[in-house]
């Protein structure tokens, strides 16, 4: 099965004819291979959630599990619109961005079940993803408190001149907490190399944007601070690369921060234990066309004319490297009961 | 009697004092449209509209703050707190401003609140999600802390904790919401500040409270077996805290183990020990010790956070030590 | 002497003649009665408040003093703008709103020397001045931390219908911290009948706005919350009357928050322990001519031809009512030791 | 050896540690242009510029957050809250991120920072201004906290903070910072962690830290002219706490008060407590007593301020009841 199955019916509408116009349009330009490329780094990305999502259901990762289903381009995205020392900060919905920075899919998996192998060791499950060689400077669970923090990673970069750009990501929950407007406030006093990414995938839990953002365009706030700031639909990885990576230029060149809003959806209810009862199946619908992973299958199939048995093998193949890490991280050992003591105070 | 869970008896008490007093209302983020994280909050907005269950964005020190200044012009807000790991980015405005304002302004303004939610450990939520905020709270002048672990005590406090004039802290648990029990279907309140004996005894008093009371009770009948009687006491309030009770268990059993979820030092369990060596050194034949979570940040890890739990078997090795038995 | 006396040189200058235009200009229309009014009522503020830092230099009073000094027009045109049952709350430069809303003057004075007559009680000194029965509502030392609880008030007037507004005073250097950006994004979502006003009188302690606020223009951020805004210097009351009454209005009538910037200036250091040696006296000087208590009189002296004399007479009147505050504050007892036990909690 | 104040002890520890690692940095408010709002940093931003020595807007989440930030780059940052009562604002970030980081991260990053500042009542400052962070702070694991009560303490332990790879509180005095004290031209560091013997005694223990030392000395001189010999031990740090010391003295003395700034519930005084009566048990004559603050929000008001606050006199009155003398 591809990934188009699921959303078949919806494609043969004629909202989707016209969506189908609309991709022959967005994609012109970009190579087989690039857009092959990005179609499979997204698709690795939920191929590995959807595994998380099953493994939930079976009692195997436990806590607070956020998929990124439908969000998947902007990781992919910033992957590619980053320089190898730059820094990517993010909330709690996090798998997407580690995958995409390159980190080992056996530990993510391993880390969801809370084993030594994890990516950091079973302490942090879900939410608290970090990579360090590999960029992902967080997972944060506490909403908002990671925005200080990720300025202070750029505050560091002005001060030892390292010329690393700060990525920091969320939710469009986010943007009314104070630690956030703090952040901003620094970093837009101080001038610091740094780009704040409200990923807006209108819903924070069950409560939609218009009964936490006092305006509908969340970039109205950007002059305040004096920030540059963009606003777009995500709907590809070449137009989300480009869009981020001015703002990357920007923050490293001239030291000018961005407020980035990026519109999108979470097809998944907030974690593992919501329904998503509060949204209609329409709605749900509507946003499906949009969703940058079905666009770019369109495109490889409609512009390229990738086959079905082609898909299947590149799908085939990313499900068994998803598969084999998580019955890796079925069978790799539990954190020795010694390690609760650990990494709390060093040089005792 | 309706045998009722913890999260039905939480919000019968809401729904009894907001249909009982109009200026009560419920604030906080899915308490309405969602009906509530751990659905506390369950029809609630059907019934009373969004005038009166309101929620919020994600906003702490706003919301806690907009609940104290309603409640400074005669409101009865009701702040949930989706868990008190949140209440962190609030702390200022409980510790400044609730807990003080009617000190500040020399009576002129009250704050009838309640901050009420889940509190401590709950299964694998790492460590940012599984603190207990008694320490910080109960520590604070100005507040009432009130801890419960029975749908009954969840009512009868609640609605004492509405009606009471002062801001009270109210520490509900995650894993108990759907704990069960009696709950009267007439009217009634349980007073803030009196502990309740949850179990007697004679050999050992354990005192405890909120998510640790079934820890205890599961302690003492290990202890039953061992042919150990354990006076299991349940605070409930953790400021004032009933200071009387105390004595008068451990003055009888001479012997004490506070038993309780949340880090050791420092705090509630503190405070107990303090008090009852101060109070009845005489009459102690044995150090007071307690059982609580390990000295560190909460591993997500299944093994790991099990280890770093109070349970009945730690109770009952602490009881035992105070016995000095083997 | 006058108040006039301290910038006699200053007003002798070019600048000043220009200023002399300008106030004519201003004042037209205004008439003599209403103009001396609110000069009256703000030299009765700076005179109380130059007593203060007598006794505090005495050492009479006590901890944090915050003169109003330069910023008594705000208080008296807020005064003047709002309904009886409105509500005002300040952070801990307060002197100015009490005496401005009618609060006694003998228990101000008796509240700056911690007496059991002070308006609260001797229990908060000159940074917690609140008075009900005046609406003066705080009074508030913790920097911000009042924006959500004056938010609360607003909302609590929407709850019951109690048709009151709102009015809740910041310094610039308050407009970075996080709780004033979540009370702003909850009026906003809400839409309260609330006014948010900051009193930028150029400074938080010795940090010029330049180094507190990423933009110049604090009305800037009004757009990200949806409010109205206006942005002004203060060099009359009754301008100021005008423009706070404005967004009065707009809060009483639609529920429509708004963000007003104060332009304006404190004369004195930050408290009495500040010497204020981070601005130069050009600076100071500068500011003086548009000092709202200066321009008031110089409209009084040019336009209405009020003499010394009279002038005199009020102002020893002020004074006499003054010193009897400060008399009073000082033979008044202290309060009884069971005071510190009172009002913490009740019903016990 | 040079006589300096606790100011200039902490200013020259920041400077040595800022000449000698070109990571150290110091953030604040007013640290800078200002000279530091109690001159704790006086002339740091002319020698070391605005890059290392740097003014904040009014943020304390925003600038404990950006330490936090920095240090997980390897800076090493001195954020200084001009008091601690600001670092309520902030609490979420010390709680959640500056003692978890190194933990939730297993290791990957580490956060080497200190938080100082004045900490705990001033004169006659009201209630918000008038707190003692301690029991907030030393009750989580992954901080270690600190009091110091003498320049030679604040510029030896001050300058192991700065070198500590863990995060530290560090808790000074605004009534503090003119005291005066020998301090050794050469170059020393105190380690973090030992408490110190200030004054020997064999009737009594008392445990202080902070602005309760000079208290304590003098309940101790008061005590001397009545034959009882106090034993003064200054904790130094209060997370983790040198237990052996104070268990030594304690089983020497066979009592014990702890005479600290602060209010009684819970913190670190019971801390202290539980452990005597757990470790010691045997050796104590009579229960632990403690002396502190009120349990009431501040007041301004010059007498009811002082009637608030541990005197010597309290002190010796605790002194010997311990000692069932009148
Ligand atoms: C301070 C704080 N309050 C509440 C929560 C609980 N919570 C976790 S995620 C979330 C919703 C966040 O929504 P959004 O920022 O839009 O991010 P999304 O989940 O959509 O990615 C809430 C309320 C929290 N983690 N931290
Ligand atoms: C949260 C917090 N941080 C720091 C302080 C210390 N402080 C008191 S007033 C002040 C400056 C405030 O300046 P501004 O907001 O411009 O008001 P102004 O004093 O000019 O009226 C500072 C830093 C405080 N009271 N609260
Ligand atoms: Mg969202
Ligand atoms: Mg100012």
């Amino acid at each position: 099965m591809t990934a188009s199955t699921a959303t078949s019916e919806a494609a043969a509408t004629t909202t989707a004819e016209h969506a189908a116009a609309e991709i022959a349009a967005q994609f012109k330009g970009q190579s087989k291979d690039d857009t092959l490329r990005d179609y499979l780094a997204m698709l690795r990305i939920r191929r590995f959630e959807e595994s998380a999502a099953r493994a939930y259901t079976r009692g195997k990762i436990s806590g607070f599990l956020h998929l990124y289903i439908g969000q998947e381009a902007i990781a992919v995205a910033t992957k590619q619109a980053i320089a190898a020392h730059d820094r990517v900060v993010s909330a709690y919905r996090t798998h997407g961005f580690a995958l995409a920075l390159g980190s080992d899919i056996k530990a993510c998996a391993a880390e969801l079940f809370g084993k030594a192998a994890g990516l950091v060791g079973g302490m942090g499950g879900s939410m608290h993803f970090f990579d360090k060689a590999h960029q992902l400077w967080g997972g944060y669970a506490i909403v908002g408190n990671h925005i200080p923090v990720a300025t202070g990673h750029a505050f560091a970069s002005k001060y030892t001149g390292d010329g690393a750009v700060t990525l920091v990501f969320m939710g469009d929950g986010a943007v009314g907490i104070g630690p956030v407007h703090e952040g901003m406030t620094l970093a837009g006093v101080w001038k610091l190399p740094i780009v704040f990414v409200v990923e807006n995938n209108q819903y924070s839990m069950g409560t939609p944007l218009k009964r936490s953002v006092p305006v509908e365009d969340i970039t109205a706030r950007a002059a305040g601070y004096g920030f540059h700031s963009d606003r777009f639909h995500v709907t590809s990885v070449h137009e989300t690369r480009a869009r981020i990576a001015a703002a990357v230029d920007r923050a490293r060149a001239d030291n000018q921060p961005s407020l980035l809003e990026l519109i999108t959806y979470r097809f998944r209810g907030h974690s593992m234990s919501d329904p998503a009862k509060y949204r209609q199946k329409e709605e749900v619908d509507t946003w499906r066309l949009q969703d940058p992973l079905e666009r770019t299958l369109l495109a490889l199939q409609q512009l390229h004319g990738l086959d079905e048995a082609t898909l299947e093998q590149h799908d085939a193949k990313i499900i068994a490297e998803v598969d084999a890490a998580y019955e890796f991280a079925e069978a790799t050992p539990q954190p020795p009961p010694e390690a609760r003591f650990e990494n709390i105070l060093v040089g005792e | 009697m309706a045998i009722l869970q913890i999260r039905q008896a939480i919000r019968d008490a809401m729904k009894e004092e907001m249909l009982r007093d109009e200026r009560v209302f419920l604030m906080g983020e899915e308490v309405g449209h969602y009906n509530g994280a751990y659905k506390a909050s369950e029809g609630l907005l059907e019934q009373f509209g969004a005038r009166r269950v309101i929620d919020t964005p994600i906003v702490e020190t706003g919301f806690a703050g907009v609940g104290i200044g309603a409640a400074m012009c005669g409101l009865r807000p009701i702040i949930e707190f989706m868990t008190f790991n949140f209440s962190a980015v609030a702390f200022d405005q409980i510790l400044n401003n609730a807990a003080k304002i009617r000190h500040m302004t020399h009576g002129q303004f009250g704050v009838p609140i309640v901050f009420r939610g889940p509190n401590a450990a709950a299964h694998m939520l790492g460590s940012t999600h599984s603190q207990a905020f008694e320490p910080f709270y109960a520590h604070i002048p100005g507040l009432k802390v009130v801890a419960v672990a029975t749908p009954y005590d969840a009512k009868g406090l609640l609605k004492s904790a509405i009606r009471d004039d002062n801001p009270v802290v109210f520490l509900e648990a995650e894993l108990m919401y759907s704990v069960k029990g009696e709950v009267p279907d007439e009217e009634y309140t349980i007073p803030i500040g009196k502990a309740d004996i949850k179990r007697e005894g004679k050999h050992v008093t354990l005192i405890t409270w909120g998510q640790a009371v079934p820890i205890s009770l599961k302690t003492a009948e290990l202890a039953a077996k061992e042919g150990i009687e354990v006076e299991v006491i349940d605070l409930r309030t953790l400021r004032p805290l009933d200071t009387d009770a105390i004595l008068a268990s451990v003055m009888k059993t001479n012997r004490a183990v506070v038993l309780f979820h949340g880090w050791p030092y420092g705090g509630v369990g503190c405070e107990v020990i303090a008090r009852i060596q101060e109070l009845a050194f005489d009459h102690l034949d044995a150090p007071v010790l307690r059982e609580c979570y390990e000295d560190v940040p909460f591993p997500y890890a299944e093994n790991l956070e099990h280890l770093c739990l109070p349970t009945p078997e730690k109770g009952l090795a602490a009881v035992k030590k105070v016995l000095y038995k083997r």
